[in-house]
């Protein structure tokens, strides 16, 4: 197992460093000028030009490059013009919002799709393959901003179901005290139940946004899977040993299935993580999708840079992630690295 | 050929349509997804000619209006029609949906298949730039491209190729590793075929079905992708109608009662990512050699 | 020192002190007492920085200095059509407790038990430091001091603990009403200049994120782009004690969500939703709406007059009509805006700003007017608009782009981003574009002053330079100092035809200030700085 | 054995009826819906099945044999379904029986073992929990002892080291022990039945005769009825009491196996037994009996093998290709690869990071000779004519062609050179030869139109109709795809390929393997009449040493890389020298000559 992670992490520092280079470039290119921000509305040209030389903008790409990447191995994002805290602050108060609203959307998407894939599989060309089929692609056929609303106008404004759509927690609640970063777990850890249910009950709606979002790929693989593992051989060996249905289904058929759907997890998770952008936007969630938005509109790199960074590293873990459940649940993966 | 006996097997062209023809009869789930296409075509071709009111004149005295028998999909906040619009917007959405899939196709695919076919040192290099890619959070790579070359329609095109090439590497990698060692390749190296040459005329042709299903369901993406960027500022340049754009403008109005300017682009949204997605399975049908029995 | 050192620098002394004072406001979640004691703002963006002297400060940032600092003079309140309104020529004590005004100064009597939210005095020292600091740190602080006059820290003299007094360098009747503005607030110098640095002598990263006033309420909790908790400073002496003990300003973006928190009655009060809201929410009476016209503010299309097309008073004057005006009151603003066009062709100039032009939309003259300034087939340029606000410059520069193709001018609309769009008028290289100015003294040679006078400051977006107009300004000004109301009245009436007739920037309509409140909610008052007074609120 | 075990398995067991077959089918139709309609696939089948019996059920792809013995199971895909007829089995109508009382039926009264064992196996679950599964499903044990149950299990079906094994997943296994999990997994519960649908094609000969003589041993030993299913008619012969012979769907003969060996009295019947290679005979005799000559195929000393015979006799003609050393290593599989061990600072010996396909072998092919290479699965043989048909690089070795050093010229720049069009290649499955995207006169045209100097048209399309009707394919399927050609078709087309640039060399990869023993017939006879035509050499690699005995003259024997014996194929098969050889000889079962 440690040759496994050894041999993808050597293959994850190239794209890590691809990032850096690639965000550095994109980040220069943007229109905005950061020196004109800095030196104030009412700036004269030759104030703007110091304030230009004071934050080393001046200096030829390769120079700040090195700079930027000098002051990164010293763990310094550097801060943000908009909000002027420093980014690594920011981004650490804000990741494990945006983390956990993905998560609870990617465990709501596997727990409806999975089944939904399952079933279409079992009972192929039947009204249920149809209707998964539909229901999936009805799901990520809307804009997620537009669901997102859609839901608030029915489940809040109509119905009252949803609290109010105002981020993370009731205005009245004091968020727990930070351990993991995720309410649910640190009120639970705090053992508050009543912020617990107050923050599941934010988290509902904006998680529902995302999981329909999501459905689509996650059933569509599951049912392809699903397909070509019951039209194999060691299914039909286990049917004619008599097995009954759930287990050839579920411990034979299922666990071999999982294993494409694992690895589609990653392109479902970083597809999420840019569907999630828009649905903090909707629901005022206080993460880091719309933190960067914020900043790439305003062409204040800092937190763009710092921001994607983040995302790769958190993109390289869940990799390694995903390949340590591939190696749990197939040992095939186990001996050769 | 001297023998023109009366073949079960007509030749050709002949041959596709038939096969199309029967595709289409035998799934009907396909023979609607190919009639939803049909309308979208003809929408993008003949859209500005059939619509009834110029999508871009505006008349404030009739702003906001429901649906009703003079606008079929009710007026949005400028008075202009929304069925126009909608009619009006196919053109400019396919154009970005099919630009965006054949610039990704071209890229991805082959490099996938080189990737696929080569190994080795290609294999790795394209690997790692696809890991890059991956890495970044897709939108917010979208975003940062259009914000920085400016959001033209263009652009928004490169940014969803860019977006969806490491899918099309992944896919098109793991075809290719398949039939590498496959006899047929193995037999047209044998008769003098270069390396290239295979790839492209030997490998290329046999991964389309699988490609052909990826494209489709990147058209969806592609437009959803668009309305995504308009949300946040970033999309088509008003006044110009693209159902994203529309969608995300009418987001504003459901809470205030207007439900019909975001819902009837929301619904053409929602027909044209349906027709897509059922396309793919209906395109895989008949490009595939093994189902044409 | 590269760009690394400086932003480190700042944001590390900021870092430090920061989490300091702003402990998280550990209360106890009885929901029911503290609902009613609270007050629950939500709007779609907040400030970027607590202190107005901040650099690049944005407008939420004034509200939250408004409230959390004091000045040594405010205004009293008046009533207008029904809403408290700030009253524009009477003033009364805030921290200074009596002022005499003399012939070339001022002197405040500070009042002698007022303190700092850390406790420690107000006195005279730290009313001089703030005011050195307003003049001195540059940017739009320093520009709006010298619009009355106040430049340079020699004018500010200690006479003794408790008593400031202001040298005037010219007489200049906008001086005491300056001293009113959010700009000269009373900074507690001791608290700031322990977390100064040489590189930061006035401490502007440290007021950034905390507030070091003495004013009715501090900032405890401050999420950038989420939300602001303010708590009330129990012996504010600035005033009656406000009956509000908290308020959370929630960051909101989405405006359909603002809508339906305040239809539900989560949210208290919120002041951007779109007009087309305001509009029905009044019709359908379930929470309380304010409408208030912009005092001296007006929407208008500005073009640049240095280069061409736009430097040709003909094709300025083809645009001032084609301009859809009635379409614009209609689709873009509901209604809620007093027209600035059309009036009548005998209507004699009054002396008062704004004040509507004769503009009236006409495409055929306009058509001509373009073909004598030698654009017969027309002419191609782009339309800009500012992002943050898209809710109304949208539909407005839609509207227009549709009517300016129609007489050949083919426009092509660019959308830009809120924080780049002061940025980008700075330029001055915009050819066409909207944009709205409202000055905070209600004077109309304040308001030329910014916006038509020669030394081309940010808000002359057009370069738009004439000594004739300059002469009218400053002439005006003079007279209001002397009190000559002859040499006035004339320099107002010159400076307005001047305008209408060169019409470098062609007004729209003066907009509304339109703010919605639950029915529990009492107690608004209009401001000049058209934000938030939350020390007057009440509810329940 | 333990006795104890067995006697108490038994009691659990329903009680059977003292008499009657076991299994009993009658008039038995079975139909499958497909997008064309309605397909029968077997249609009037009648079998007995007497307990303790093995009943062999022989017949080509597409005679119905598996679909029948997957109707008695009941385990038919839902589109297939059974038209008309009955099935009883130990008294009880499994025809119309509930989707419950089969499920307890199935792996209890009756199992099944699969072709290919490691795909019919859980690959990602241990063995021993996959026959655990079973047992605990037909509570046979309990979750306690379902452990030293299946132990118990895998000795009796000779599995060294059981405890060991028990842990072990599928892909560590080798072939033949796979089947033997696969055979203790049917065989958990004791079944009355077992049904065997060709559990050795694609094993190698020698496990194949190791597991038929366990199976056999096994169901003896239980009183068990065995239904074997098969292609191999030598398998049916050496290891059935009774033979019924299918075709298109329909039993054509049933009959004991001796007797209907001595003296089969359907034609069809006769067709199989004569295209079955079997010692002593001659290519001609797989043929069926041209119905004019009605001599018994026997007697008459094929003059055939007289021509051969002088043409190896006569002075040696000019050496077409000579091997010399030649050697072809790979690094062992799951080893770390180079740079990783590099990294970890640990160095693998060498023998283990290295494996030896081709350990130092030279032999030689005269022009106009063909030469067969034989060996079992693993021994290096596709890896050499890979390697001389210049498609991979030896590690050492010299090849020379023609008395040119061909070996020097890398593989990826052997495709443009001259020499290329020289050698050419008949691939083992002729639907993976074959692009599913070209016609087959497109495929048969590629070569022609790379390297042949045609450039199209009616030139090119001459040619193509010349070589289509020297192998014997009809004009007009020309222009089907490969999917829409049977398999000897597609061998035809693969064959018309490697010939159309005249090479002097073919190298024929298990030509026929995955052929059905009729077309298989045929197709030999082709080859070799070609290669008197056109006067090639082959280089036949198989594993079937009987197939190659009919096509070559000479025989290279190779096993684990190196060749064990060489030699005419004629002294070969009857006096092995090597004793490897005689064991191979030995273990493949064919049809009493």
């Amino acid at each position: 197992m440690l040759k496994l992670i050894g041999s993808r992490l050597a293959t994850a520092v190239p794209s890590l460093i691809g990032v850096v280079i690639v965000t550095f470039m994109l980040t220069r290119v943007l229109p905005g000028d950061t020196a004109a921000y800095f030196a104030g509305p009412a700036a004269t040209a030759e104030s703007i030009a110091e304030i230009r030389t004071k934050l080393g903008l001046d200096k030829p790409l390769p120079v700040q490059f090195v700079d930027y990447v000098s002051a990164l191995a010293k763990g310094d994002l550097g801060s943000s013009l908009s909000t002027g805290q420093p980014v690594a602050a920011e981004i650490s108060a804000r990741l494990p919002a945006s983390a956990e609203l993905t998560l609870a959307g990617l465990i709501l998407a596997l727990a409806i799709a999975v089944p939904f894939g399952i079933m279409a599989a079992v009972k192929q060309g039947s009204w249920v393959d149809h209707a998964c089929r539909l229901i999936t692609t009805a799901g990520v056929s809307l804009p997620v901003f537009f669901t997102g609303l859609l839901l608030v106008y029915v489940f809040y404004f109509k119905l009252g179901w949803a609290p109010a759509p105002l981020g993370r927690l009731d205005v009245f609640f004091s968020a727990p005290e930070t351990v993991t970063g995720f309410y649910l777990i640190d009120s639970l850890i705090a053992r508050d139940f009543e912020t617990f249910r107050a923050a599941l009950a934010q988290l509902a709606v904006p998680a529902i946004t995302l999981a329909i979002f999501a459905l689509a790929p996650i059933a569509r693989m599951t049912r392809a899977s699903m397909l070509s593992v019951l039209s194999s051989e060691f299914v039909r060996t286990a049917r004619a040993a008599g097995l009954t249905d759930t287990t050839v289904i579920i411990t034979y058929a299922f666990r071999n299935a999982m294993l494409p759907v694992v690895t589609t997890l990653g392109m479902v998770f970083s597809f999420l993580l840019g569907a999630n952008v828009l649905v903090e936007k909707v629901f005022a969630w206080p993460g880091i999708g719309s933190y960067a938005v914020e900043a790439l509109i305003t062409s204040d790199y800092a937190p763009v840079q710092g921001f994607v960074l983040a995302m790769a590293i958190l993109y390289v873990i869940l990799n390694l992630l995903i390949d340590i459940a591939y190696g749990v649940i197939d040992p095939r993966a186990r001996s050769e690295a | 050929m001297t023998l023109a006996t009366a073949d079960t097997h007509p030749r050709g062209l002949a041959a596709t349509l038939a096969h199309a023809r029967y595709v289409i009869s035998d799934n009907p789930v396909t023979g609607i997804a190919f009639g939803m296409f049909l309308v979208l075509v003809v929408c993008a071709l003949l859209g500005p000619f059939i619509v009834p009111y110029d999508p871009l004149a505006s008349d404030t005295a009739a702003a906001l209006q429901a649906p009703s028998a003079t606008h079929w999909f009710g007026t949005d906040n400028l008075g202009r029609d929304i069925f126009s619009r909608v009619i009006v917007a196919t053109r400019l959405d396919m154009a970005i949906a099919v630009f965006s899939v054949a610039l990704v196709f071209a890229a991805g695919g082959i490099a996938g298949i080189a990737s696929g076919f080569f190994g080795g040192w290609t294999d790795r290099i394209i690997g790692r730039i696809s890991d890059t890619i991956m890495a970044f959070p897709l939108f917010v790579l979208a975003m940062g491209i259009v914000a920085a070359l400016g959001n033209t329609v263009t652009n928004i095109v490169i940014a969803t190729a860019i977006i969806n090439f490491p899918l099309y590497v992944r896919v098109a990698r793991s075809e290719a590793a398949i039939r590498r060692q496959a006899g047929f390749v193995q037999a047209a190296r044998l008769t003098g075929n270069s390396e290239w040459r295979i790839l492209l005329t030997t490998i290329l042709p046999n991964i389309m079905p699988i490609m052909m299903v990826q494209m489709s369901l990147t058209m969806g993406y592609a437009i959803l992708n668009a309305a995504g960027l308009s949300f946040i500022g970033l999309g088509v340049r008003p006044p110009t109608p693209e159902w994203g754009i529309m969608v995300a403008e009418g987001a504003a109005y459901i809470v205030s009662g207007e439900w019909w300017i975001a819902l009837f682009p929301g619904l053409a949204l929602m027909f044209a990512v349906f027709c897509f997605n059922l396309l793919g399975d209906g395109l895989r049908d008949i490009v595939d050699p093994q189902r044409r029995t | 020192m590269n760009r690394r050192e400086f932003v480190k620098s700042a944001s590390a002394t900021a870092v430090a002190t920061g989490t300091g004072v702003a402990a998280p406001a550990v209360f106890s979640s009885a929901q029911a007492q503290a609902r009613n004691e609270t007050l629950l703002i939500v709007s779609e963006s907040g400030p970027n920085n607590l202190d107005i002297h901040g650099v690049g400060t944005n407008v939420p940032g004034y509200e939250a200095n408004w409230n959390t600092y004091d000045r040594l003079i405010t205004h009293e309140m008046t009533e207008k059509d029904g809403v408290r309104y700030y009253d524009r020529d009477k003033l009364k004590g805030e921290l200074a407790e009596d002022m005499n005004i003399g012939d070339m100064s001022v002197t405040f009597k500070l009042k002698k038990n007022a303190t700092f939210q850390d406790g420690s005095p107000v006195t005279a020292k730290d009313v001089k430091w703030s005011l050195d600091r307003a003049v001195s740190v540059g940017g739009f602080p320093t520009f709006q001091m010298k619009a009355g006059s106040l430049e340079k820290p020699e004018q500010f003299v200690v006479v003794d603990d408790h008593t400031v007094r202001v040298d005037f360098i010219r007489k200049d009747r906008l001086t005491i009403p300056d001293l009113a503005v959010i700009v000269p607030c009373v900074i507690n110098s001791g608290l700031v200049q322990k977390n100064a640095t040489e590189k930061d002598p006035w401490g502007l990263e440290y007021t950034k994120q905390n507030t070091a006033g003495s004013g009715a309420y501090r900032v405890t909790k401050w999420t950038p782009g989420t939300e602001v908790i303010f708590e009330r400073f129990e012996d504010w002496k600035g005033g009656p004690l406000p009956k509000i003990k908290r308020v959370i300003w929630r960051m909101v973006p989405s405006a359909g969500n603002r809508r339906a928190l305040l239809e539900r009655g989560d949210a208290d009060i919120s002041y951007d939703l779109p007009n087309k809201d305001f509009v029905e929410l009044k019709q359908s009476g379930k929470l309380n709406i304010v409408s208030v016209p912009y005092s001296n503010g007006v929407q208008y299309i500005g073009m640049n007059v240095k280069n061409p097309p736009f430097d040709n008073l003909k094709v300025r004057e083809a645009i001032a009509y084609a301009i859809p005006y009635q379409k614009i009151m209609d689709a873009a603003l509901f209604g809620l805006a007093k027209p600035m066009f059309g009036a009548p062709a005998d209507a004699k100039t009054q002396v008062a700003w704004p004040e509507p032009t004769k503009f009236v939309t006409d495409l055929a003259k306009a058509k001509q007017l373009l073909a004598e300034a030698g654009y017969p087939n027309g002419l191609e340029t782009t339309l800009s608009f500012d992002l943050g606000f898209a809710g109304v410059n949208e539909p407005l520069c839609v509207l227009l782009q549709e009517n300016l193709a129609q007489i050949g001018i083919k426009t092509t609309i660019n959308k830009i981003p809120g924080a780049n769009w002061r940025t980008e008028l700075t330029k001055k290289v915009l050819p066409l574009f909207t944009n709205v100015f409202s000055g905070w003294l209600d004077y109309p040679e304040y308001f030329f002053f910014w916006c038509y006078h020669g030394n081309n400051s940010i808000f002359n977006t057009m370069s738009y330079q004439s000594a004739a107009m300059d002469a009218f300004i400053d002439g005006a000004r003079a007279a209001a100092a002397n009190g000559d109301k002859a040499a006035y009245d004339a320099g107002v009436k010159g400076m307005v035809d001047l305008a209408f007739a060169d019409v470098p920037r062609i007004p729209l309509y003066q907009p509304y200030v339109n703010v919605a409140m639950q029915k529990n909610i009492t107690g608004y008052e209009y401001w000049f700085h058209r934000r938030l007074d939350y020390r007057a609120f009440q509810k329940g | 054995m333990h006795g104890n075990v067995d006697v108490t398995a038994q009691a659990a067991k329903t009680s059977e009826t003292p008499s009657g077959p076991l299994l009993e089918v009658r008039d038995l139709t079975v139909e499958f819906a497909t997008r064309r309609g309605v397909v029968t696939a077997v249609s009037q089948v009648n079998l007995t099945l007497a307990k303790g019996e093995t009943l062999g059920i022989v017949g080509e792809s597409g005679s119905g044999k598996s679909v029948t013995s997957y109707t008695v199971m009941r385990i038919l895909d839902r589109a297939g379904r059974i038209a008309e007829g009955s099935i009883t089995f130990s008294g009880m109508d499994v025809a119309h029986a509930p989707e419950s009382a089969m499920r307890d039926l199935r792996g209890r009264e009756m199992s099944m073992i699969f072709q290919n064992p490691r795909a019919a196996l859980n690959p990602i679950r241990t063995v021993g929990r996959q026959i655990g599964d079973v047992q605990l499903q037909h509570v046979q044990a309990d979750a306690r002892n379902v452990k030293e149950k299946v132990i118990d299990i895998l000795k009796q079906v000779r599995i060294a080291r059981p405890e060991e094994r028990y842990q072990a997943y599928p892909f560590e296994l080798s072939g033949g022990m796979c089947q033997r999990i696969v055979i203790a997994l049917a065989l958990a519960c004791r079944p009355q039945l077992m049904i065997a649908d060709e559990p050795t094609t694609g094993l190698d000969v020698t496990t194949q005769k190791a597991v038929m003589d366990l199976v056999t041993e096994l169901t003896r030993e239980r009183g068990m009825s065995t239904l074997l299913i098969t292609h191999d008619l030598g398998l049916a012969a050496a290891y059935c009491d009774t033979v019924m012979v299918m075709e298109k769907g329909k039993v054509v003969e049933t009959a004991p196996a001796e007797r209907i060996f001595r003296d089969p009295q359907h034609p069809y019947t006769r067709k199989l037994m004569r295209a079955t290679p079997r010692p002593g005979i001659t290519l001609r005799d797989l043929l069926p009996e041209e119905p004019a000559v009605s001599a018994a195929p026997a007697q008459n000393p094929p003059p055939q093998s007289e021509a051969r015979a002088q043409a190896a006799s006569a002075p040696a003609t000019k050496v077409l290709l000579q091997v010399e050393n030649l050697v072809k290593e790979y690094p062992r599989q799951g080893a770390p690869s180079a740079f990783l061990s590099g990294l970890l600072g640990k160095k693998a010996p060498p023998e283990e990071r290295i494996f030896r396909a081709v350990d130092d072998i030279s032999f030689a092919v005269l022009k106009g000779e063909s030469v067969g290479l034989v060996g079992e699965s693993g021994c290096g043989k596709s890896t050499t004519s890979t390697i001389v048909m210049r498609l991979i690089d030896p590690t050492a070795g010299r090849i020379s062609f023609a008395g040119e050093d061909i070996s020097a010229i890398p593989a990826k720049d052997f495709a443009h050179h001259p020499m290329r069009r020289r050698i050419q290649m008949v691939f083992q499955d002729p639907t993976e030869s074959l692009n599913p995207r070209y016609t087959a006169e497109r495929a048969i045209a590629d070569p022609l139109l790379r390297m042949g100097g045609f450039s199209g048209g009616a030139k090119l399309r001459a040619r193509v109709a010349d070589l289509a009707e020297m192998v014997g394919l009809p004009q007009n399927l020309l222009e089907r795809f490969p999917h829409q050609l049977s398999g000897g078709q597609k061998a035809r087309v693969g064959i018309a390929r490697a010939i159309a640039l005249d090479p002097d060399l073919v190298i024929l990869d298990e030509p026929t393997a995955a052929l059905d023993v009729s077309v298989q017939a045929v197709v030999l006879n082709l080859l070799e009449d070609l290669k008197q035509r056109l006067g090639m050499s082959y280089l036949f690699v198989s594993h079937d040493l009987h197939v190659v005995g009919l096509l070559c003259d000479r025989v290279i024997v190779m096993r684990a890389g190196r060749i064990v014996e060489e030699g005419s194929s004629q002294q070969v098969l009857d006096a092995p020298k090597d004793a490897y050889t005689r064991e191979l000889i030995a273990a493949i079962p064919h049809p009493p000559v």
